[in-house]
């Protein structure tokens, strides 16, 4: 992918959105301002070269070390990362947009971070932006019916997050 | 028989009728009961080998034939348990009232010339009625088992079997219509002689009609592509999810039990009943009259022919069933409304024109002379505009109905 | 009214069983009558909407087996396939399309059972009174000896299929012609059929789907003619 | 999607008007492939809503991927499809492969596409077996378990497993094949090829599967891929897109000059390598019957580069190598790669950060997103035609739940 | 009242129309107590049966005999025509009751008031 070119001409056309990009890596990225995640998907979905007509997978990374003695030697503050990638079935190309979220929203523990959601450019984030807010605690503005998709509809808890703790039961059954 | 007991016995003689009366009950009963063990053992093999395994081996001996006594044994030990939401009386009573349905329609069943349970006039038409009451039972046991998976089923298959009667009687009414009566026994013995004699080969409009009737009875009866009440695909096992052990069984021995009933009907309706393919009896110029012994054992061997003529039309069925997938149910009604009875009506109407052009069937029908034909043709019609009578007259002699043999009295039912 | 007439029955079969020979065609006449009776006084007495059915049904069959008895066969099965096989199939369509919880069973007021029970027995009265008082009604025909077993029917349906057609041809076999004028019902048997066709299209009009007041989820391409020809069909 | 809120989760039928009626088909419902729990708002015999419920099969192997080393994970992506667990291996291992920037040596890649092409034509059995038995006949089920039993031999020889192979692993595979091994997969094969006609006649070209299957559950070209779907879902439709030819250079590398085509309705027809029974009128192009008739086109498909792999295969000289140390160290970076298995594309995530134990393994079903699009199939159907529809997405349940 | 003895005697005409008017009698209480509206119709169907046993008693060839009072044939035609119109009048009347059950939401008969003045 001529990536350099494409880079400018989505930062011209989208100002402020794009904050940083790799294109070295093994799967170049951009870095996007969690706030106008959905513009920009709006955007690549319809402009004329890139055609980002389906999205593959929406990831959510929590980065914290629970133990205080490794979290000393890592570099990286806690956040949690959103990484999405893009695939285009005319162009054949793939591209990964990635956002950083605070772990809880205002670091009030338990307010879950908000993030718009897309299901208004690919209806298949849906099902993934329920899995996420499932398994990861992210809450997706805009999404027409956040529930649980894969634990119980009742469940406590965030399984993904790396700071939980599973329940001692549940409804009577040992858990842990 | 029972002039037998009056006579020998010295019995007063309600006692002689009423033991023939149990023994004949008896004997048909379990002829149909063990036919349909042997059946599910049938039905075993036979799917067994369509799918390319062995089926059951070991159970009593070498080819498995104990099996379905084992399934018998199975059914009976096991526990006939009843959803609490259930209906008692009716979840009881429901598989008793399709087993008694599904079985009372033998007795009208003609096995040979004369082994008959009752040979009523109305023959065919009692059949026909009596399957029709099976899907009382049905429908009983698809609302007491409380169910909305049980409930669909039964509502499917009522709708399914009271709408395949339409088609099913109008196939039936052809070979009546041929024989001029509805009697079994009379139609059986118009069949006689070789086997271009059957209805099925009499003209084309039968020869489709018997198809027809083949299509209308498998969907009567639940089997095959049309078995929609158990689809277990979507409604688990239909009506009889809920059913287990002996009651479960009735059920079973019901399915075929009037697996067998539809079979044997198109066998003396289309194929000649108790008349092999070719008239061993009137060639070696044996009598089959009631009396003697040589004429028992030529109705017994008209009985065989009867039995396995039935019993290819059960593994017919089978083989279907292992072969072909399930119709939706607004396919089954279609095939019903839309391609049955069209095609049962038109080929009726057929059928009765070329009786009125061609009397005595295909090949009789090309023996006689022209002229004879068309006077045949003539006095059809005109037969019949003879007859009606402005009423109030005198009714015209009765001795006109006994002797002409016009084409007129054919039609009556 | 129950009591009394399990009296009367009780009464019956001893005298039944007194006499040397058990006539077979009295034997199954009682039980028939019997199940008969019971069956629709237990309609009336049951109040499950669905029970009440299957208790019709069972006296419908019963009547059926009188019918064969008295030796209208054709009749007998024709009640057998058309008013069991098909109208009780409908009722009982119609019962399970409405027996919701409240409907299924009904309770009536203890007033209105007294007053009907009332009713129910002088009406018994009368008829009981009317149909044993006329002698002439009570002679068997002579030629039925107990259960004497037919060589070959005589053909009844026959004669009644002509009959339909408009040809008497059924001579009395007693050979007294009686005066009545023995017309042929051709004319009711068309009246009857263009009667039923009507009756068949009112039904289907007044019970046809109505359009939902609601508006359905919205169609997606390739389904919306099958669903309107299965409602249309269903 | 209607809004459905149940705020009493337990409760599921809430007040109903009286015509309608809300029926749970699943999750012991003997025809939905699994555990899947389908709420139906059913109007008589019409379908008006359905409402999948999953998640009775979660098992979270992500929260265990970030707790194992990469080859210690392998098992855990056998039990997402279990059906096709050697596609799922392959998927993996190209994944950490590609985040180590490793290369396998030639004979491993060539026996990567063997294995990796069988589990497809084992999988695609079950997925014609299994859809004849939701259309209610039992016999295709049999013959197709017949020959998949002969595959899970070939398997078992190689890794001794016969559902959760474990072979394929990050750096080739976990070992070469036994002698003699390719000499029953030719037989096989031989005896194989010749026996799809009769699949053909038994279940593509009958009448009554045709009427069950044809212009049911039709998914047009742009609602696939809004949804996400892919593998026969997708080609079903007539999207031209086969990851063994479009996907990355990394795996696409496996296939470099293997003759094939794309087993897709492209401009009217389908490939014409072989004979294949034609499409009969009544079929809409992305409804049940091009699904399934997408799935055993491709497994004449298989057969051929099975053939072509077996070739350079033997042709081959040298060890096959040997796969990378249980605890090698992961570089930081992440890297995602997406792998065409039978059912669709399954993607694989993975983050290192320098430690031999990944930061996070991400599982992305290819049946999670078919199963997605079922409400919009199901909306005005029959009940009938909803295992019709449900069979033909060819769902796993392990894969969806992971 | 020589009732009881009726009993012993072999099966005439009056035996049949004991039945018949048992059946009639149960379908007429039936219509009158019954809440529901199939249930009325189930009176009805058991009136209907009622007349039916009466006309086939007198037109039977079993029960005829040299006995003047016998109607032939004509018995067994008219109950035809019974049965025959019973269905016809059974599909109108469910009709009717289906519709009234769609709109009132309710089967019971009292509560059908709606012509009231």
């Amino acid at each position: 992918m001529r990536g350099s070119s494409f880079l400018e001409k989505a930062s011209s056309e989208l100002p402020g959105a794009i904050i940083g990009s790799n294109l070295e890596a093994i799967d170049p990225w951009i870095e996007v301002v969690a706030e106008r995640i959905a513009e920009v998907s709006q955007w690549l979905k319809k402009t004329p070269e890139s055609l980002f007509d389906s999205l593959e997978c929406i990831t959510a990374i929590d980065w914290f070390e629970p133990d205080a003695k490794k979290a000393a030697k890592v570099q990286w503050k806690p956040h949690i990362e959103m990484v999405y990638h893009l695939w285009s079935t005319v162009a054949r190309a793939s591209i990964v947009i990635k956002t950083n979220l605070p772990r809880w929203k205002g670091d009030v523990v338990g307010q879950l971070p908000e993030i718009p959601s897309v299901t208004g450019v690919w209806r298949t984030a849906d099902w993934h932006e329920r899995e996420v807010f499932d398994l990861s605690g992210i809450f997706f503005i805009g999404h027409p019916d956040l529930r649980r998709i894969l634990c119980p509809e009742d469940w406590v808890g965030y399984p993904l997050r790396r700071d939980y703790e599973m329940p001692l039961e549940y409804h009577g059954i040992r858990a842990r | 028989m029972a002039d037998f007991l009056i006579h020998t016995g010295g019995l007063p003689d309600w006692i002689a009728w009423a033991i023939t009366a149990s023994l004949a009950a008896f004997f048909i009963l379990n002829v149909i009961a063990g036919g349909a063990l042997a059946f599910i053992w049938a039905e075993r093999k036979i799917a067994a080998r369509i799918q390319d395994r062995l089926g059951p081996t070991r159970t009593g001996g070498k080819f498995g034939w104990l099996q379905s006594l084992a399934d018998g044994i199975k059914l009976l030990t096991k526990e006939d348990l009843m959803p609490d939401g259930a209906d008692g009386l009716l979840f009881r009573l429901a598989p008793y009232v399709s087993f008694c349905a599904s079985f009372a329609a033998f007795i009208a069943l003609p096995f040979a010339f004369d082994f008959v349970g009752q040979r009523l006039n109305v023959g065919v038409f009692f059949v026909i009625a009596v399957l029709g009451l099976e899907v009382f039972g049905v429908i009983l046991a698809g609302y007491a088992s409380a169910s909305k998976w049980s409930l669909f089923g039964a509502m499917r298959e009522a709708a399914q079997v009271v709408s395949y009667e339409v088609p099913l009687g109008m196939c039936v009414v052809v070979p009546v219509m041929l024989a001029g009566s509805m009697d079994l026994v009379t139609i059986g013995e118009k069949q006689a002689g070789w086997f271009f004699q059957w209805y099925l080969f009499h003209d084309p409009f039968t020869f489709i009609t018997f198809w027809i009737y083949v299509t209308c009875a498998v969907a009567s009866v639940n089997r095959a592509p049309f078995d929609l009440a158990e689809a277990e695909s979507e409604l688990v096992a239909g009506f009889h999810t809920e059913y287990s052990g002996l009651r479960w069984s009735f059920f079973f021995m019901a399915e075929y039990g009037s697996m067998f009933l539809v079979s044997a009907l198109a066998a003396i309706l289309f194929l000649g009943g108790w008349n092999g393919p070719v008239p061993v009896a009137s060639l070696l110029g044996l009598s089959d009259g009631s009396g003697d012994t040589t004429g028992y054992f030529v109705r017994l061997a008209g009985c065989a022919n009867l039995m396995t003529k039935a019993t290819l039309g059960v593994l017919i069925m089978m083989w279907v069933r292992w072969t072909l997938p399930r119709l939706r149910i607004d396919q089954v009604m279609t095939t019903c409304l839309k391609y049955c009875t069209p095609i049962a009506a038109v080929m009726f109407v057929g059928a009765m024109l070329w009786t009125l052009a061609l009397p005595g069937g295909f090949f009789r029908g090309l023996g006689r002379p022209a002229g004879e034909i068309r006077e045949g043709w003539l006095l059809g019609p005109g037969g019949m505009s003879l007859q009606v009578q402005k009423n109030g007259e005198a009714p015209p002699s009765s001795s006109r109905f006994e002797q002409s043999e016009s084409p007129v009295s054919q039609v009556g039912l | 009214m129950n009591t009394g007439f399990a009296i009367t029955t009780g009464s019956m079969f001893a005298t039944i069983i007194s006499v040397a020979n058990i006539n077979w065609h009295g034997m199954f006449f009682a039980i028939f009558a019997l199940a008969a009776c019971a069956m629709a006084v237990a309609v009336v007495l049951t109040d499950n909407v669905v029970r009440m059915a299957f208790y019709l049904v069972l006296s419908l069959g019963a009547t059926a087996g009188l019918f064969f008895l008295a030796g209208a066969e054709f009749v007998g099965a024709m009640q057998l396939m058309i008013y069991v096989g098909g109208t009780l199939v409908l009722l009982v369509f119609g019962v399970m399309l409405t027996a919701q919880a409240p409907f299924v069973s009904m309770k009536t007021p203890q007033r209105d059972w007294v007053l009907a029970s009332i009713l129910a027995v002088c009406l018994l009265a009368v008829l009981v009174q009317a149909s044993v008082g006329v002698d002439a009604w009570r002679t068997a025909a002579v030629s039925v000896g107990g259960g004497v077993q037919r060589e070959a029917p005589e053909p009844s349906a026959t004669p009644l299929g002509m009959a339909l057609l408009g040809m008497r041809v059924d001579n009395d076999s007693s050979g007294i012609v009686t005066p009545s004028i023995r017309s042929g019902y051709l004319l009711p048997f068309e009246i009857v059929s263009i009667h039923l066709l009507v009756v068949l299209v009112g039904a289907a009009y007044l019970a046809r789907a109505k359009r939902r007041r609601t508006p359905r989820a919205v169609e997606t391409a390739g389904q919306s003619e099958l669903k309107e020809e299965v409602r249309v069909a269903s | 999607m209607a809004q459905m809120v149940d705020d009493d989760p337990r409760i599921i039928e809430f007040d109903v008007r009286t015509d309608e009626m809300l029926v749970n088909m699943g999750p012991q419902h003997p025809s939905t492939h699994g555990v899947l729990r389908l709420v139906l708002r059913t109007d008589g015999e019409i379908v008006s809503q359905v409402e999948s419920h999953i998640g009775y099969l979660h098992r979270c192997a992500e929260k265990i991927g970030e707790n194992l080393t990469p080859r210690q994970w392998i098992p855990y992506t056998d039990r997402m499809d279990y059906l096709a667990a050697m596609n799922m291996n392959l998927g993996w291992s190209l994944t950490v492969e590609k985040l180590m920037r490793y290369q396998v040596s030639e004979k491993a890649r060539h026996l990567r596409v063997l294995i990796a092409e069988l589990g497809r034509l084992a999988s695609h059995l079950v997925g014609m077996g299994a859809y004849g038995l939701d259309l209610g006949t039992f016999s295709p089920f049999l013959y197709a378990f017949r020959e998949r039993e002969k595959i899970l031999d070939l398997f078992e020889e190689t890794c001794g497993a016969r559902l959760t192979y474990s072979y394929l692993t990050v750096g080739g595979a976990t070992a070469d094949l036994p002698p003699g091994w390719l000499e029953k997969c030719e037989a096989f094969l031989d005896q194989f090829t010749p026996l799809i006609a009769e699949y053909h006649s038994l279940l593509t070209t009958n009448a009554i599967f045709v009427k069950r299957t044809a212009a049911i559950g039709i998914l047009s070209e742009a609602l696939a891929i809004d949804y996400g779907c892919s593998g026969p879902v997708l080609r079903g439709s007539g999207v031209d897109q086969d990851l063994r030819r479009d996907g990355e250079s990394i795996y696409t590398s496996m296939y470099d000059g293997y003759a094939f085509e794309v087993v897709v309705q492209k401009n009217g027809h389908y490939p014409r390598d072989h004979a294949y029974p034609p499409v009969p009128r009544e079929a809409v192009v992305g409804d049940s019957w091009h699904r399934f008739y997408v799935r055993m086109l491709e497994v004449v498909q298989s057969v051929d580069l099975i053939r072509q792999a077996m070739d350079r295969y033997s042709a081959c000289r040298g060890p096959l190598g040997e796969p990378l140390k249980i605890n090698e160290k992961l570089p930081v970076g992440d890297a995602y790669l997406e792998t065409e298995c039978p059912r669709g594309q399954m993607g694989f995530y993975l983050v290192g950060d320098g430690t031999p134990i990944p930061w996070r393994a991400r599982a992305r079903s290819s049946s999670f997103s078919n199963l997605s699009v079922l409400h919009e199939l199901c909306r005005g159907c029959l009940i009938a035609d909803v295992p019709a529809i449900v069979g033909s997405l060819d769902i796993v349940m392990g894969e969806i739940d992971r | 009242m020589n009732f009881f003895n009726i009993l012993a005697e072999p099966v005439g005409v009056s035996h049949y129309l004991l039945v018949g008017a048992v059946l009639f009698t149960a379908g007429v209480v039936c219509m009158v107590i019954k809440r529901n509206a199939l249930g009325v119709l189930m009176g009805i169907e058991l009136v209907l049966n009622g007349a039916n046993i009466n006309f086939i008693a007198f037109g039977s060839p079993v029960l005829r005999g040299e006995s003047t009072v016998s109607i032939g044939l004509d018995g067994q035609a008219i109950a035809l025509f019974v049965i025959l119109l019973a269905a016809a009048e059974a599909a109108v009347a469910l009709a009717i009751t289906l519709n009234f059950y769609n709109n009132h939401a309710t089967v019971d008969v009292d509560r059908a008031e709606d012509l009231k003045g």
